[in-house]
């Protein structure tokens, strides 16, 4: 299949493609984050990850709609404000999810599994009512929209780039909320042991909370970058959920370093596939690979060898 | 193929010798003027009374179809109305009973089930997928019901159950690829859908017409429903460099591959390449966002933005009924002449009778139709023009072009298959 | 199996005689032809819905992938009726007569393989068995002997039943893609279409229903069935007792994906179609809220389970679209809130003393039986607490 | 590797054994031996890697290097239910008991018959197999509490459960971790002549904390500590050696 290109527009492509599979990756990641971080240190499944994110994407339609109506001068850089806006509602629904559900479910994992799935409905009918069946449009500054053009060929998007510094910075935020604050420090002493950490006046109920709503944050912020790459409807959400948990399982449930090596393979992966084959053939053979791999290796990439 | 056409041709058109299509249009005159007795013109036993006469709509209101399904019920609700309000059909005013098909196809088969056998309406309008087309196709022909479906698709069906008011598939090709090579110059396709029957007998279709005028198809690819990750294929296309980007993508797909194709750099405003889609319609656009679409074409029979006096009366009518920010998409035109030509082939047969409305539909002609003049083929598809549209920011279509002929529907395509 | 009264009590024969009656007797004279189908249609669902009450309830395993062997066994009979009705008669307009109407579309032109065996009805009745059973042994050989359980197992099986939709969806041709199979119409000359075929149908439906109530019953009250509840408390003690765990898990996950594969081609035969929408994710997690509803320890429960989450489905669908996705989802929630133990712990708690005192005519056991209990005595409360 | 040892005398000879957690070493070298018939205790401080040898011999935990032999039989190959079948019981730090079931039940099930799939199945409770569990439920002094449920037993009768289960299995080698942990002191001596009750034809390893009870029951004791036998021998002589002082008492 390559015979009809020229070296230089081989090189370009795979540059171009290589480019793609780092823009699935950021996508991958800022999908999974929050996900792993609810699912890896409190081991509980949130099957309305992806409503959390679609709220994040309706709170940024808002907020597009808002400054475009009455400070249309701030257009250009609203969105920044909808991602810190998307942060608190996802988070403060997150807080308010754990406080009323979560928290009774703690030592039955597979109800968590349950309830959140008829929270992800409600949230899914509460969209409809509220936005519409339709999708909604968000509509974006312009210097977010276009490209860079490299070579003749090569042309970066410039989306894609946005989406990748916000990944680089959440991730950077989240490993040190978790590894270098005394709420992460909090956190994963819960993690380890729980009736210890509470008998040393950590407030674990507390760090429950935060915790959750964290991850439904990041989940918000993801949900309004997203905007810019795909759609946002009532049930836009669903899509996310096989993939995102995938991931998170894929990369080794505790582990956050697992998840980004989790989404680097299976970003690439796929990128790499669907070069080579059709879009459907491709995400088949990458779901296949990825249950055919955890079903060798259960514990997923990356997990300590630890003591029973 | 040639067979079936024959068959059906030969069987439609003895019949209405039999029954004498003068007959038919005397009985309609004067069942116009004289509202008859309700046995008269139900024989059957379908909900008719001497007043009314009951007919289905069937729809997801609920689920990932309701989307876009949303607009087919609001128009044929406006033309029943519409109709109500100038007297009926054969006297009797247009009752109807809305059933939801709830995006699954069983629940639509059990629905339109329901609506035959237990409200015995006169006609269905309903039906948006294939899928759910399928599912209820068996229940229609069991039954002897009448379904008026809306949406564009992919041909290959022809049920005596059934009128197709929307364009079957080769309506939309033929006619857009003519145009893109002649007036754009086109010489290399890229064939693109998302992963299901409509898109992959479409770009089929596509396929054996641009081989047929001698052009090239470099790239034919696709993603399963709600994919969201389109840089890969854009990367091909801008390998491939292809004079028209021909897609067919549905649904949540539509507004991430937009996106992204614009943010890939890939300009339509510009000469080439060429965008031209059958799938998106202006509800469509007011996801994606008309800024994302802006120099796209699409092919299809009608724009909400066509000038003439059926159109505009026919899109004040329904803003006034739905709300100013509506939009009117292809489809939703299209339901909107179900409960029309319904009307008209009632009327021509003077009779509710499913098979005497069945005999009387080849031929009906509704000069009234938002799209122009439209007739019923003896196929059960529709005569219509087809058109190329232009999508601009504000998520309309500018008319580009328009076929001098109606196309005519072919359901079996010969060589295209 | 020689004596029926050593797996089924009292309660359970009071059970299932009603369970009968009202599929038998109180439906079929409540309803007209066209809610006794929907109601049949229902009660397909009800065997996945018991396969899960085996492998979650009882074993603690929890699929949420059961929609794939539905399907499965819906796929097989739907081949079958598609082949018989696409006779070379049936199919003269065809480019290629004598093969299904979607694969002509799809310009194949000749029976792929794996079609050609469900020519055979005899073949297609072992396959509604076989090819879910194998397809279950692959995935529980692959992930029990590995410790795979818990959340694991069912994000995996999530994954499976989306792979296996994308699958049937992109492979058109051969599997008639997200249309489905359509159009079935006789079975060996016998038109499915009719009435008359649909109350037939609708009574073998029943019968197998209460087969494998009773099945399961056995199962359950056999010492495989202690094993289970057993090894969802405390695998490693099941383990060091001598037992090979993921045979046990192996086993009762097979059984589950053969009963949903029977409901799936009882579906396909009173429905008249199978199509990828009962494959996926949406489905599958819904079979397992039928299951909760009715109480995710009991067999009869999660009949009871079934019938009502699909009752109100239809109702208030019909009559308050908005509001259903509302009620399903906070059904979802209410069931692991506020009544994890579902319609089965409702009737125990307050139906069910009185209803076991008037069948035995004897005053209820207590914690400590007499001396001279008989064996059966010493058997825990089916219905002690729900899986975590 | 050493010669491999064909001593028969004992009833199992773990030798050289050898686990790591990434990189850290929970049993280091280890060499150990159980004669036929003999209570044998396993002491030391927290993290000395006490658990971790009876989880290595039960199949629970694979070994990195080593072997473990029972009746000559090398058992690092087999898988844990195997194990059991040879004749290995264990009982666990917490106990381990199906709290849903009667004590019947859970008896019952320990019952060593019908463990394949088919034979659970078609598994009858015949008159032996419940003439059996009321033997030993009388043994670990639960024979009135037969058709309660688990859940409601106390600590101790939990932990009294738990051998009965094993027990049931008459294993020749049965591994006690903690077994008096959480009982009060009339349990603990019920449990110290249990013990000794069961030894009889049997050997049992035990892994406990509490002095006075070991002083009870051992006839042989091993002192570890990180991953290491620090000492071997009677409860006086290891309770006189100087290094296990020094681990006990710190430096």
């Amino acid at each position: 299949m390559f015979a009809d290109y020229t070296w230089t527009e081989l090189g370009s492509i795979f540059a171009m493609q290589g480019f793609a599979g780092l823009i699935l990756f950021s996508v991958f990641v800022l999908m999974a984050l929050g996900l792993a971080i609810i699912f890896g240190q409190m081991g509980v499944i949130n099957m309305a990850h992806g409503e959390f994110m679609i709220l994040g994407a309706y709170v940024t339609y808002l907020c597009s709609n808002f400054v475009q109506a009455y400070i249309p001068s701030l257009f250009g850089i609203y969105f920044f404000f909808a991602m810190a806006l998307a942060f608190v509602a996802a988070g403060a629904l997150g807080a308010l999810v754990e406080w009323a559900l979560i928290r009774h479910l703690y030592k039955r994992p597979l109800d968590t599994l349950l309830a959140t799935w008829g929270l992800s409905l409600i949230l899914q009918q509460a969209y409809r009512s509220i936005f519409g069946a339709r999708e909604v449009g968000v509509s974006l500054p312009n210097w977010l929209l276009g490209s860079v053009p490299l070579t003749d060929i090569i042309e970066i998007p410039i989306n894609g780039i946005f989406v990748m510094v916000l990944t680089l910075v959440i991730a950077i935020g989240v490993y040190f909320l978790l590894f270098r604050s005394r709420m992460g420090m909090q956190t994963r002493a819960v993690v380890q042991n729980r009736v210890m950490a509470g008998a040393v006046g950590i407030n674990t109920e507390k760090v429950d909370r935060n915790t959750f709503a964290l991850g439904c944050g990041i989940a918000g912020i993801a949900g309004s970058a997203f905007t810019m790459i795909g759609s946002t409807g009532p049930t836009a959400g669903q899509l996310y959920i096989v993939d995102t948990f995938l991931i998170v399982v894929f990369g080794g449930a505790a582990s956050l370093l697992g998840t980004i090596a989790s989404s680097f393979a299976i970003s690439q992966a796929q990128s790499t596939m669907e070069f080579f084959l059709s879009g459907s053939m491709a995400k088949v053979l990458t779901l296949l690979t990825v249950v055919g791999i955890l079903m060798l290796r259960p514990e997923g990439l990356f997990s300590l060898k630890m003591r029973r | 193929m040639r067979r079936l056409k024959d068959l059906i041709e030969n069987r439609l058109s003895r019949r209405s010798v039999l029954t004498g299509t003068a007959a038919a249009a005397m009985l309609a005159t004067a069942g116009a003027f004289a509202p008859s007795l309700a046995q008269d013109v139900n024989t059957t036993g379908l909900a008719v009374t001497d007043d009314t006469v009951t007919v289905g709509i069937l729809h997801s209101v609920t689920g990932t179809m309701a989307i876009s399904e949303t607009g087919s019920v609001q128009a044929e609700k406006l033309a029943i109305e519409q109709i109500n309000a100038m007297g009926g059909v054969l006297g009797r005013k247009i009752e109807y009973i809305q059933e939801d098909g709830a995006s699954d196809w069983p629940t639509f088969a059990e629905k339109a089930k329901k609506l035959l056998v237990n409200d015995k309406v006169a006609a269905v309008f309903g039906c948006w997928t294939s899928a759910s087309r399928k599912a209820v196709l068996p229940v229609f022909e069991q039954y002897n019901g009448m379904l008026y479906y809306p949406t564009f698709y992919e041909g290959l069906e022809q049920s005596p159950n059934v009128i197709y008011t929307g364009q079957e598939a080769t309506q939309q090709i033929i006619a857009g690829i003519d145009w893109v090579a002649k007036e754009k110059g086109a010489k290399s396709f890229y064939l693109l859908g998302s992963d299901y029957i409509w898109p992959r007998t479409s770009n089929k279709i596509a396929r054996k017409h641009i081989e047929k005028l001698g052009l090239k198809v470099v790239g034919e690819e696709y993603y399963p429903l709600g994919h969201t990750q389109f840089n890969s294929v854009i990367n091909k296309i801008k390998l491939k460099k292809p004079d028209v980007i021909y897609a067919i993508v549905v649904g949540g797909s539509n507004v991430a591959f937009y996106k992204q194709l614009k943010a890939a750099g890939i300009d339509m405003t510009k000469e080439k390449p060429v965008l031209l889609t059958i799938s998106v319609t202006e509800d469509e656009i007011r996801g994606i966002g008309g800024e994302n679409i802006e120099g796209a074409y699409a092919a299809m029979k009608y724009f909400q933005s066509l000038d003439n006096e059926n159109n505009k009366e026919f899109v004040k009518a329904f803003k006034e009924m739905w709300g100013d920010d509506i939009v009117i998409g292809d489809v939703t035109q299209a339901a909107y002449l179900g409960p029309w030509l319904w009307k008209a082939a009632v009327e021509k047969a003077g009779s509710f009778d499913i098979d005497k409305v069945r005999l009387a539909s080849p031929g009906i002609e509704l000069t009234t139709a938002p799209e122009g003049y439209v007739r019923i083929h003896e196929n059960h598809h529709l005569w219509s023009k087809t058109r190329i549209g232009l999508a601009k920011t504000d998520g309309q279509y500018d008319l580009v072009y328009e076929t001098e002929e109606l196309m005519e529907p072919d359901p079996f395509p010969e060589g295209y298959q | 199996m020689t004596n029926v009264k050593s797996f089924l009590s009292r309660q359970d024969l009071l059970g299932l005689a009603i369970i009968a009656a009202v599929i038998f007797v109180l439906m079929p004279l409540a309803m007209d032809i066209f809610r006794l189908n929907l109601f049949g249609k229902y009660l397909t669902y009800a065997f996945v819905a018991i396969g899960l009450v085996l492998c979650w309830g009882r074993g603690g395993i929890l699929s949420l992938g059961q929609g794939v062997f539905f399907g499965l066994g819906g796929y097989c009979m739907a081949m079958y009726l598609k082949l018989e009705a696409s006779t070379p008669e049936a199919t003269a307009i065809q480019s290629t007569p004598g093969i299904p109407d979607f694969m002509d579309w799809n310009q194949i032109t000749a029976l792929p393989w794996f079609w050609e065996p469900f020519n055979s009805l005899t073949f297609t009745l072992i396959a509604i068995f076989v090819v879910p059973a194998a397809f279950a042994f692959i995935i529980g050989a692959a992930m029990f002997k590995r410790r795979v359980g818990g959340v694991y197992f069912a994000i995996i099986t999530q994954a499976i039943a989306a792979i296996l939709t994308i699958l049937i969806i992109g492979q058109q041709g051969y599997t008639g893609g997200v249309n489905g199979i359509t159009d079935l119409r006789t079975l060996k000359g016998w038109d499915i279409r009719t009435d008359e075929a649909k109350y037939i149908l609708y009574y073998v439906n029943g019968a197998l229903l209460i087969g494998a109530l009773v099945l399961c019953q056995f199962v359950l009250k056999s010492k495989l069935g202690r094993l289970l509840v057993a090894l969802r408390d405390k695998e490693d003690r099941v383990r060091f007792s001598g037992y090979d765990v993921a045979n046990f898990k192996i086993f009762v996950f097979c059984l589950a994906a053969v009963l949903s594969a029977v409901g799936g081609a009882m579906f396909t035969l009173q429905v008249g179609f199978m199509s990828p929408s009962f494959v996926g994710i949406v489905p599958s997690i819904e079979m397992v809220i039928f299951c909760a509803v009715g109480g995710r320890l009991s067999i009869f429960g999660a009949v009871y389970g079934t019938l009502l989450v699909n009752w109100a489905k239809t109702t208030f669908s019909e009559t308050f679209p908005e509001l259903w996705l509302f009620g399903l989802g906070a059904l979802f929630i209410a069931v692991v809130l506020v009544f994890p133990n579902g319609l089965a712990g409702l009737y125990r708690t307050y139906l069910g003393p009185y209803v076991d005192r008037w069948i035995s005519k004897k005053p209820p056991s207590g914690g400590t039986p007499a001396p001279a209990a008989t064996p059966a005595d010493y058997d825990a409360d089916p219905a002690a607490k729900p899986a975590e | 590797m050493n010669v491999v040892s064909n001593n028969t005398d004992f009833l199992l000879s773990v030798e050289n054994l050898t686990v790591s957690f990434d990189g850290f070493k929970a049993v280091n070298d280890l060499n150990l031996y159980v004669d036929e018939n003999e209570i044998h205790v396993i002491i030391g401080p927290n993290g000395a890697g006490k658990t971790t040898v009876l989880d290595l011999i039960c199949g629970r935990t694979k070994a990195t290097d080593g072997s473990i032999k029972f009746r000559n039989k090398e058992l690092t190959e087999l898988r844990e239910h195997e194990i059991v079948r040879e004749g290995v019981g264990r009982k666990f730090q917490n106990p381990t008991i199906y709290e849903d079931l009667t004590v019947f039940e859970n008896l019952e099930i320990s019952f060593p018959r019908g463990r394949s799939v088919f034979g659970a199945l078609t598994f009858k409770r015949d008159a032996e197999v419940v003439t059996r569990v009321r033997e030993i439920a009388e043994m670990v002094f639960l024979d009135t509490l037969l058709g309660m449920q688990a859940a409601l037993l106390s600590h101790g009768q939990k932990q009294w459960l738990e051998i009965g289960m094993l027990l049931i299995q008459d294993p020749e080698l049965l591994m006690l971790d903690e077994p008096v942990a959480g009982m009060s002191v009339s349990e603990r001596k019920q449990t110290a002549k249990l013990l000794n009750e069961i030894t009889k034809g049997r050997s049992v390893m035990v892994v406990e904390h509490d002095m006075k009870f070991v002083e009870d029951i051992a006839h042989r004791v091993t002192v570890m500590h990180q991953g290491k036998i620090l000492a071997e021998g009677s409860m006086a002589k290891v309770q006189a050696d100087p290094k296990v002082v020094e681990v006990y008492l710190g430096h």
